[in-house]
């Protein structure tokens, strides 16, 4: 078995750099990869590009790394509830480059898969869709847009095993496993490592292959944004 | 006039058996609560989740299972968890019946925009640009006039698009509405409502043909 | 929950009719939808457009079809070992769509997503690609594919639940999973169907909402073309 | 001169740690036979398997577990099984490192011919054209000539295409060649086979620079 082990997250992001690309799998809060982003923020690097369906909060996730003013540029989907983002953004401070989620998604699935590009209906008639190609099938008009390029993709599972297969759990799989794969690096952290073949093969999410490094992260706040509940 | 949780019940009569809905953030969250429960209907939620449940107890509150919205939730049984690019599979390769999203404003050719205000607010379109690109049946639910008092029905929209010649149906706290051939199309009052102070708030082409019922909910 | 399924094979096959266009899920014999197909081939509905990787052998799955003389046209990536497929072929008894497999994956899983088309390196400079649109991306040159469109999808699961959810094993997921939702109708037969809540729900590889019909089927042949075994 | 286990042999050694490959059918198969058994490879099968392990004893033989040759086989620890889909990503996205495979003919310019006899015989290309668009490591495998005793090593492919310009590497049962610049260029000879017989079942350019070693395997 290819072993991706690496033994702590300092060697899970070697080789990042100022003004790299880089992918951070999560929805909102769930299922961000805490442990790398911490590092990255410790790092100080800078002039980073990241793409991320959100930006985290003021003071958790990739919020951290805006608050520093460690990012150049955001491609994202969704801004809303993070107040530094909305600051950073209007005033200019930030680059920022909005796009669908769905088309967010699949570039990253194509950068994974080897799709250069393919077309779809989201944002067509938009700002989005402005200066891209617009081609008609079935006689309904759809957007050309390309697969993402990235150094490194930084993602989080569930469980993992040494060979790198991941399992994602509930909705935190959501970017995690489009973006596993979709960059030069994918570097992933786990809740629980384990050895090979102690993860069944019909239920591996995303094959090691995918996954260049993988580490158990040392410990997992799993910060919730809006817990709401129900009378028991 | 009908409030939020008005609006709410009134687009669950919308909902049919058999039907897969999204629901987006704020008003349309709220229609989970009001869907008849002698049909079977189940709710998608587009970071992953098919078969979505109502609020957790505290202790089913669980950081790994929440919905659109951010806010914790369950799974029913019969559910499915699956990564982002499938679940907007399903909305792009038209598998949803039926998206209720809200909006700053909506034309009567079906333009909506709802996710920038040029120079003062971004808060992003989300999954709101492909759920209207690709879903058949989108219904609107939004107040009929903005905080200042303007309609947010209009001939055409002045904000950033979110999708073109997309929307079939509008509820709001004062009338529902189709959107037919290019204009607005009043179906029912909400109940006190006259035709008159619908006219009033719609600055877009509204089209009143014969008696307008009173809305039931 | 809403439900998909139906008693039987003949309720499930409601509305198969000649000249129609269906997906067939399975590699080789592995995986295929044994019970719907013979089902077709009782019916005996003809002029069927039918895309499959394979057309199954001489005498068992697709074809017992092509046997028939029920397929006007296959579209499929390989015809070896299936020597009255060649036949047929050769003979221009049959129409015959030859097309790489990833590209055939991949037009199943745009019509399962929505993506109406998307360019691929795969056959690129072959008559694979001739009359289709070519573009480079990064310098390497691309051939513009379509997403299929079908009437039918008949695809076959190990377990699936009565809300249609279904999941796979081993290598008999192949294009099962792709065509589940590819076409206007999906009818998925499974050696197991189970209630809701007995799957899983982080391991289900289709969700229910790709499948409008679902049956246990009555029995499952499972042939093996190539039985190959070592020593114990 | 190499039977096909040599070939499979001689390749074999191009098999370097931690590579993931994929294995056609025929000759490329038996290449897992003699990987060294101190490195770690895992190998692909197109049909979605990733860790494939030797064949089943009686006893393991199960019809959902099978490779691209329809042989049934068994899955490593640490296996993993996928739809078609995700498994032409892997090989679409460039993630497996190495791909051998069968040819029919070979030309000097890299381009492949294995799927199509027009008019005679059709194969299908299966996910061969799937491979050679993307692999950017291509071995092919295949005896130097063909059974009329015609060079398959040619100046320009006479078939059908399967790709162009992908073929990085040829091992046959007689010789190791490279393809540099548009021309075959000898490498190694196999055991007893002179420059000279290499050179005349070589139908395109050869190019013989300095002395050749005879492989070792």
């Amino acid at each position: 078995m290819i072993t991706k082990t690496v033994n702590n997250v300092t060697e899970a992001l070697e080789g990042v750099k100022d003004d790299m690309t880089f992918m951070f799998g999560g929805f909102g809060l769930s299922g961000i990869p805490e442990n790398s982003i911490n590092e990255l923020v410790k790092r100080n690097i800078k002039n980073l590009t990241c793409i991320s369906n959100n930006a985290g909060v003021d003071d958790f996730g990739l919020g951290l790394l805006l608050k520093k003013n460690q990012i150049k540029k955001m491609i994202s989907s969704y801004v809303g509830e993070n107040a530094e983002f909305e600051r950073q953004m209007l005033s200019g401070e930030l680059e920022v480059d909005l796009i669908p989620q769905g088309t967010l998604a699949e570039r990253c699935r194509a950068a994974q898969n080897g799709i250069p590009a393919f077309y779809t209906p989201a944002g067509y008639g938009t700002e989005v869709a402005e200066g891209k190609e617009v081609r008609d099938f079935d006689g309904k008009p759809h957007v050309l847009e390309e697969a993402f390029e990235a150094d490194f993709a930084f993602v989080k599972a569930w469980k993992g095993d040494t060979a790198g297969n991941l399992i994602f759990k509930g909705t935190a799989r959501n970017f995690n496993a489009v973006m596993s794969g979709a960059a030069k690096i994918t570097v992933a952290e786990v809740e629980e490592l384990v050895e090979p073949g102690e993860l069944d093969p019909n239920f591996v999410h995303i094959p090691g292959v995918f996954v260049q490094r993988i580490y158990q992260g040392e410990k997992y706040e799993k910060r919730i944004e809006k817990r709401t509940v129900r009378e028991s | 006039m009908l409030d939020k949780k008005g609006i709410a019940q009134r687009i669950a009569k919308e909902v049919k058996d058999g039907y897969y809905v999204n629901l987006g953030i704020g008003i349309p969250t709220l229609v989970a609560n009001f869907v008849r429960d002698d049909i079977d209907v189940e709710f998608q939620s587009e970071n992953g989740i098919l078969g979505m449940g109502p609020f957790p107890t505290e202790d089913e509150v669980d950081a790994d299972l929440i919905n659109a919205g951010k806010q914790t939730i369950t799974a029913r049984p019969g559910a499915s968890f699956f990564d982002s690019a499938l679940s907007f599979g399903m909305i792009r390769g038209q598998h949803i019946d039926l998206t209720i999203l809200g909006a700053m404003e909506v034309a009567q050719d079906g333009n909506i925009a709802n996710w920038k205000i040029p120079g003062k607010m971004v808060k992003g379109m989300g999954g709101a640009m492909d759920l209207v690109g690709s879903a058949q049946n989108i219904i609107v639910a939004m107040m009929h006039t903005n905080k200042a008092g303007k309609s947010k029905l209009l001939s055409s929209c002045t904000l950033p698009l979110t999708g073109v010649k997309c929307v079939t149906k509008v509820v709001t706290n004062l009338a529902v509405i189709d959107i037919v051939d290019g204009k607005f199309k009043l179906l029912e009052r909400a109940p006190g409502v006259s035709v008159e102070e619908i006219k009033e708030a719609t600055e877009g082409e509204l089209i009143v043909d014969g008696d307008i019922p009173e809305m039931t909910l």
